[in-house]
């Protein structure tokens, strides 16, 4: 293991008076045994020396409420739905295609003159006799009226529910598809029942990019210090936020997968000397596979918080090995923190000592704890939706996860070396240099990690768990989603969504770290909270206290 | 502050308007959403989907972006083994979590297209469910395969379902029944108290008015309050009459009142959906018959006033040139609205596929002009095709209309489902004068501003 | 449609500030105007000048303009020969005709600067009226120089002369009073609602709701119905308590509350404009206090969608930079109610002479940042002038700020008076929960039809 | 008198089967005797040929409500006020000033970088302290601080009710003012005490006008067929409207007295060569001082109605006598009806036979009735609000009016023929044989000429004789102002602003006049008076026939 996890000090004994582990079993109490034993281990005490075991990537508990999505929504929804200039098409009844319909906030800029296909949302919308004769000349049709009206470079095929089951066979619909209109036409299998989550989408959706789109285009790219952002979404900016960074480092993005990119991006992509990982869980197999086909090295960074942006930028330039960037670099750190710090340091000042809970994503839940950390907020309870063990304990507990058979049936492509274009981008010796030194290559070392000891670390949490943990340990803020967002408002806590970020942002960079400071600040300091209970009430409650809420629900 | 993807105006030369295997931009949801929505109107219940979680995640990210109210539905989270052996076990343990969880006083059991694929046998299931799980509470199933209609579809059937499900024998009582169909929180607590004002106990179903628009919680809520009681349900066949909204309604679909109709004969009176001055007028005079009781003095006046404003404004309304889309009755209602006041509905579109949409629109608005584009089954790129060529001053409608707004530079005024780009989307009121007026107060004013906006030197008296 | 003037924005060197002599677009109206409004208020009575047909002329265009409704108001027809020998003949004439055309049921006269000026006997003179006219109704009087105060004060002049001059010894019964200041119908309509919704009798003083906001007319009236009638102010001496609003009366005025406290020990209950949750929380607690009633759970709910509407939007307006103007107390309102939702007032302007403004402000609301401009007695320009160093993100106020509103590009949130391009001015809700509800959707969803429209891409979620 | 009035044939014998004398019966019944005695001379049948005495310009009676403004009102709000680049300052208290700020829609456009003083309304505002020791100080520092802050050309005062009263010397003021600053400032003595109506007011503004602008500048212009439009406010454009049509046959305007000119225009206007008034009422004054000064003929038109339009373009034309302008004219007629024609045609087929009545202004009662008679609506009955007995019959009665009290304290200049600047602009044998051919010249035919016989005619009508009229003879629709149009639709009849035009036009020319027939179609076909009575209330009312409603209301 490398030695770049900054492990925390210090040990979250007790908040509100209660400590984790009474928590713990606050929220497991009461549960059916079956369930018990399941929750039990996703709900874990952390160790940021010897992470725990956390049961992370189970199957969701039936008529449990989840905020997971499905295979087709980390598919469609997530990983290739950004690429703008790709034709999308979902291949089912009506409802997944509107519901993937711009509703994650992926920004895309067009250029003049061309059509965003973003805004469209392509469904064979299926009707009952596609289910009960096949729907394979509907999408055959669809495809063709698709190319007829837009004419664009690619188009890409969703499967949904019930496409798999009645067997419609979209990747040769999309095979005749190709030769017979001359472009890229893929299909993805990514039917909402596979896996357990969104992450199987994932998985999915990098096998496809990587079969029909990676490497396409060989055109070489003679910029100085190339690289590819993997696992960023453009979300409310983001991407461009990183992107203008880099740029005024020296810095070169050929693609960010996928946010803010474009099909011809992608197909030359692999001309990069470097990919630099941002959300773990969604994008690794692609940096793994792109490694051993291209020899491309890739590491994980983080551009949320302005300590790990300064962090990231140093670690790239580190790889680059190259002085006048390492300057260029300390430059315009320097630059970027004379601006913020005054910022961070008076909103700091403010809110230091509150305490937030994150349940979020697959990676956000861990990013954010630096943003929050940054105005000295710490983040006491934090889990993911959608992650696996590895994005909990690290990378180096990959070899003892046990493949189940939902993992098992997502296909695992066969990657070999290329063999006209593999090409090591780093010596075998600088890189071993580097990895002396503490540098982490082809490593992502997890959330519990950088996590205080104690700390409240909850898998795939549920509204049962949410509702003790806000009761008991009075959060000052959760960072969460649409879905138990004003679930969470309803109690009286604020909630930033860490999806759609409430429609602000960018949040990622320097700059965009004041942004968020300045958003929590103002959800921090809104007097709406104070409001909630009327004075009549508040007048006859002091007069006559009442029965605690829940015996009164009971009555 | 960085901007979204740049809604690039199409290039004229596409012809948009000749597609038929593909619908690009869809103007419906699916059917289960209507059915969660109904089930979210039930006192005590929670909506259940048979299949799996991503239909739920989906359905509810939709619904809450929209009443910006939790909204949570629970699922029997098939996955692959369900799909391919059945969902007899997840749906087993759904139930049973569901109900030790939540205590719920119903559950509402819509299907899936994945459950509707495979063939679930769900009342049979359902019934292995009773016996094995003893706390069950009443379960009420709805079957809605969204390759089967659209959400507004799934809406109705699940209404109907209820009462098919729920309704005991008749113990008159002398209450009414209301079947407002796929309304706004603000609607349906307006109706409400339109019916209590003429003197008549009324059961709303469903009734989301306080689930979905509710306060925030002093005391932490499971299940929100508010909702139609499953006990209330039960005795709907004792009421004095079914008030029944939907034109579409009236003609062949075999309705949750035609089965109150038929089964105990409970009189129903289908009437429009009561927005605008004809449809709300049929709605007051539908009261004063049931009730016997002459219309209050404060609904008159009400009126009153709506009629004086129409006076005063109808300049600048009057002969402007309207697209109107949604769901088929909220068109219907709306273009009635429209013709009332003078403007003039070019294209009335329906995204569900709903034969009786033209016939139910020309009989409920015979002044309609025969020019009138009137199609159901339309996206919005259809929409916005047909609808351009005919140079509309305005749009009405949910809030995915707002790429064509801006395409065309007219406003959109907001009705129907979804209204995710304002506050207070769910508490647009559609229905009765006081609808009316806020429907009208709300065109006149956004033409009168942008007559001043774009006016080179600006108006100060308009 | 041709358009009007240039809005041309100041040469920015250009000094507005200093001007002491010359009052510039000024941001208050003439005091009889706030009487006339005042006896409209009055069931069967109507206003009659003192003075020349001209002042009459332009008070009615002026209220007309807000409230699109009929207002008459009589007047003696000064000439130059009553200019110079008094007004006498033509007041005896100008009541006689009123008496005998319209059958009042009350005569409210107002007078104006000419006949303050010429320094008419009003007293003496009505006495003679009174005795040479036999069918003369109640004739009440007020003093309207409008070179002493503003239409607030001729409002409020107005409202203690009625007091002074119409009620009778105590009867006691167990209704309030309810004195509300110069607000909009709607708010008069709402207030009675709320207050009745305690089970309390109320006769509120002045109530234009009716009689300025009518319905089209069924059959001819001469007098349009509604308003106070003059047996229920008779009776006001025997009420329970009167509340009275607005902020700037707590300090020294002498009112009509301290009128009827003070000849008849009514219990007077100072509160301040009900507008935003302080000040609507503090009259729901003085009328259960007076009602001895809990709060009915319609208000509770209206209350906590209120909350819940303003938990989810509250980015949308926080840290949002404000400039407030128009009457004192509805400034004062606006400002408490700004500060609750987290929108920052930089600049709260009154155009009449308030010298109780800035302190009722300050009290009233005492976490207004110490940096925000609170100043009485400002015309437009200095508004304008003062407002644009501030860089506002909005204007709240009358339709008098357009100008400002345009040429700053930003929005402007109508209210108060007057509101004359835009329909329903007249019926801007301004109190209560409900009113609040209405501000704050309106000024969130300002700003995001701003953002939305001035986004380069187009925002379809906000 | 001239030939040139072509009056019209037939009789108004009955209007919903009821007679002019019947309604007027009905009208006068039970006023007070002397009341009566007054009303009696301002209600009038007509008769074209002989046009009977009406009661017009006496005082209002006091009590009842009139639509007439103030003499203050018709100098500042009407003929002055429209000047924009003059500044006005309203000198006395807040409200004159207030009500005179922007109320009426005289439009002007102003050129780049300059201010238009007429979104400003300044007034010196006075206070208790100022009546009681004089506002001279007052006015004098509030001219000061104006000029100080705008550098204007020109500076105007008016007097309010109270500044008569306590005796402050305007004139003096603004002639020390223009002494100190070097820009023209000038008084109007327009207290609104004075007079019976606005008209006094204009007289007033006349005379200042004539006295403090007229002639200051004698810069020649050459252009070829100059005139000035007298009586014309551009009122929603219409004065740009005529300037339009004007400008197509050639003909250029030096003036228009006084609607989007500027304070240059006006002191040059003297080198026109003819003077055609719109509103008789309001300019007569300046047309007569104006050609005993100058010279220049003044003649009547009327621009509003496509008829009365060409009529008045081939008037000018002829007057010049130039074969080139009349075969422009004839031109521009031509191309202009051929629009026109088939667009009043459609109208009129929908509307023919329809009744409207018209009470309004001091011309605009006459000359509407050309513009409703164009799509076959009949005036039956028409009054204006303040005009004098020479408008109704013509200005040969002029030297029949007596001169009361009110007239006699309105200021009569005493106007001579300029010593140097006196100049015929037509031959008196080129002019006498135009009048042989029955050109009317400085006269005015009045408005009664023109309707039909027996038509009503009802001087400053009251809210009373209105009902009677609504009721009796059911009007489709009336010409009025704010101040009684909500009256009118209240009891369900459409009411057409003519004052401010409801906020449109312009209605002035043959594009004006499209502009109105599509106006008027529009209110006669909403929908929206059908819906006034509930149907409830109408089955009840069918039910059970009510007692009318006046006994209603008596009961």
């Amino acid at each position: 293991m490398s030695t770049e996890a900054t492990i925390p000090t210090g040990t979250i004994e007790e908040v509100e008076g209660v400590t984790p582990d009474a928590l713990r079993e606050q929220m497991l109490k009461g549960l059916p045994s079956k369930t018990l034993r399941k929750r039990a281990k996703q709900i874990v005490p952390n160790d940021p020396e010897t992470p725990p075991e956390i049961g992370a990537n189970s199957r969701t508990i039936p008529g449990i409420i989840t905020q997971r999505g499905c295979t087709y929504a980390g598919c469609r929804g997530v990983v290739i739905g950004p690429i703008h200039d790709i034709l999308h098409i979902t291949h089912g009844p009506v409802g997944c295609g509107y519901y993937s319909w711009m509703t994650r906030r992926n920004l895309a800029r067009v250029p003049e003159g061309q059509t965003n296909y973003m805004q469209y949302c392509m469904t064979t919308d299926m009707q009952e006799d596609h289910i009960v004769f096949g729907g394979e000349k509907r999408l055959a049709e669809a495809i063709r009226e698709a190319y007829r009206l837009f004419k664009p470079k690619a188009i890409s095929v969703y499967a949904t529910c019930p496409v798999g089951l009645i067997g419609d066979d979209i990747h040769s619909v999309c095979r005749q598809a190709k030769e017979e209109l001359g472009i890229n036409v893929f299909g993805f299998s990514c039917e909402g029942y596979k896996g357990v989550s969104q992450s199987a989408g994932h998985h999915i959706a990098n096998n496809g990019v990587f079969k029909h789109m990676i490497g396409l285009d060989d055109t070489p790219n003679d910029a100085k210090y190339k690289i590819n952002i993997l696992g960023e979404y453009n979300i409310g900016g983001d991407a461009w936020a990183i992107d203008e960074l880099l740029k005024k480092c020296g810095i070169t993005i050929l693609a960010t997968l996928s946010g803010g990119v474009s099909y011809d991006e992608i197909i030359n992509c692999h001309q990069a000397d470097l990919n630099v990982v941002m959300c773990h869980r969604s994008i690794n197999y692609m940096a793994e596979m792109m490694e051993t086909k291209f020899g491309i090295p890739w590491f994980k960074v983080n551009f949320i918080g302005a300590d790990s942006t300064a962090k990231s930028l140093r670690k790239i330039a580190k790889y680059f090995d190259d002085k006048e960037l390492m300057d260029r670099v300390e430059e315009v750190i320097a630059a970027e923190l004379a601006v913020l710090r005054p910022i961070q340091a008076e909103i700091k000042a403010k809110h230091q000592g509150k305490k937030a809970a994150i349940f979020v994503g697959g990676s956000r839940a861990h990013h954010y704890q630096d943003l929050f950390g940054d105005i000295g907020i710490e983040t006491v309870s934090a889990g993911y939706e959608f992650a696996h063990r590895d994005d909990y304990e690290g990378r180096d507990v990959l070899p003892n996860i046990k493949i189940d058979a939902d993992s098992r049936n997502i296909e695992e492509l066969d990657v070999e070396p290329d063999e006209t274009r593999f090409r090591p981008r780093i010596s075998p010796e600088a890189k071993q240099k580097l990895i002396d030194a503490g540098f982490a290559f082809s490593d992502y070392l997890g959330m519990m990690r950088e996590m205080k000891k104690r700390a409240l670390v909850i898998d795939d949490i549920s509204h049962h768990e949410l509702e003790h943990l806000i009761k008991t340990w009075k959060p000052d803020i959760i960072g969460s989603g649409i879905k138990d967002k004003f679930i969470i408002e309803k109690m009286g806590v604020p909630c930033k969504q860490l999806h759609s970020y409430d429609y602000g942002g960018p949040y990622a960079s320097f700059a965009g770290a004041i942004n968020f400071y300045k958003e929590i600040d103002r959800m921090l300091s809104t007097k709406v909270w104070s409001y909630v209970v009327p004075p009549w009430v508040k007048d006859r409650k002091a007069a006559a206290p009442e029965a605690p809420a829940e015996e009164q629900k009971a009555a | 502050m960085i901007e979204e993807f740049s809604l690039a105006e199409e290039p004229q030369s596409r012809d948009l308007s000749h597609c038929t295997a593909a619908t690009r931009n869809a103007c419906k949801l699916c059917t289960p959403l209507g059915a969660c929505l109904v089930f979210r109107g039930i006192q005590g219940a929670i909506p259940f989907l048979h299949g799996s979680q991503g239909c739920s995640t989906y359905i509810r990210r939709y619904l809450i972006s929209h009443f910006r109210e939790p909204m949570d539905i629970a699922a029997s989270n098939f996955n692959e083994d369900s799909a391919v052996f059945g969902g007899a076990k997840n749906l087993h343990a759904g139930l049973k979590n569901v109900s030790r969880q939540y205590k719920p006083a119903m559950i509402g059991v819509a299907t899936t297209c994945l459950s509707e694929t495979i063939g679930e046998d769900m009342a049979a299931l359902l019934l292995d469910c009773r016996r094995a799980i003893p706390d069950l509470p009443p379960v009420v199933h709805v079957s809605t395969a969204s390759y089967r209609g659209s959400h507004i579809d799934g809406f109705h059937d699940a209404v109907t379902a209820l009462i098919d499900q729920l309704v005991l024998p008749p113990d008159p009582h002398g209450g009414v029944n209301l079947l407002p169909g796929m309304l706004s929180t603000a609607d349906l607590r307006h109706l409400r108290e339109l019916v209590e004002a003429f003197g008549l106990p009324v059961t709303m179903l469903p009734d989301y008015s306080d689930t979905l628009d509710g306060p925030t919680w002093m005391d932490y809520e499971a299940l929100p309050e508010g909702g139609t009681s499953v006990e209330a349900i039960r005795r709907m066949s004792g009421a004095r009459a079914t008030l029944e909204f939907g034109d579409t309604l009236r003609f062949t679909r075999r309705t949750a009142a035609t089965n109150l109709a038929e089964r105990f004969g409970v009189v129903r009176e289908n009437l429009g959906t009561p927005i605008g001055l004809r449809a709300t007028e049929a709605m007051i005079q539908a009261l004063e018959r049931i009730s016997g009781r002459p219309c209050p003095t404060a609904i008159t006046a009400e009126r009153g006033r709506l009629l004086d404003s129409m006076v005063d404004a109808h300049k600048v309304v009057f002969g402007k040139r309207a697209v109107v889309y949604g769901e088929a009755d909220l068109v219907i209602g709306l273009t009635s609205f429209l013709c009332e006041i003078g403007v003039e509905p070019v294209l009335c579109a329906s995204g569900g596929k709903s034969e009786h949409f033209p016939t139910a629109l020309r009989v409920a608005v015979p002044e309609l002009p025969s020019t009138c584009v009137v199609r159901d089954n339309m996206d919005f790129v259809d929409i916005d095709a047909v609808g351009k060529e005919l140079k509309p001053d305005i749009l009405i409608g949910n809030s995915k209309g707002y790429g064509m707004a801006r395409a065309l530079d007219i406003p959109l005024v907001r009705a129907g489902f979804p209204i995710h780009d304002r506050l207070g989307g769910q508490r647009v009121l559609h229905v009765g004068y006081r609808g009316a007026q806020q429907f009208y107060d709300q065109i006149v004013n956004t033409f009168l501003a942008r007559k001043q906006e774009k006016s080179t030197v600006g108006y100060s008296y308009l």
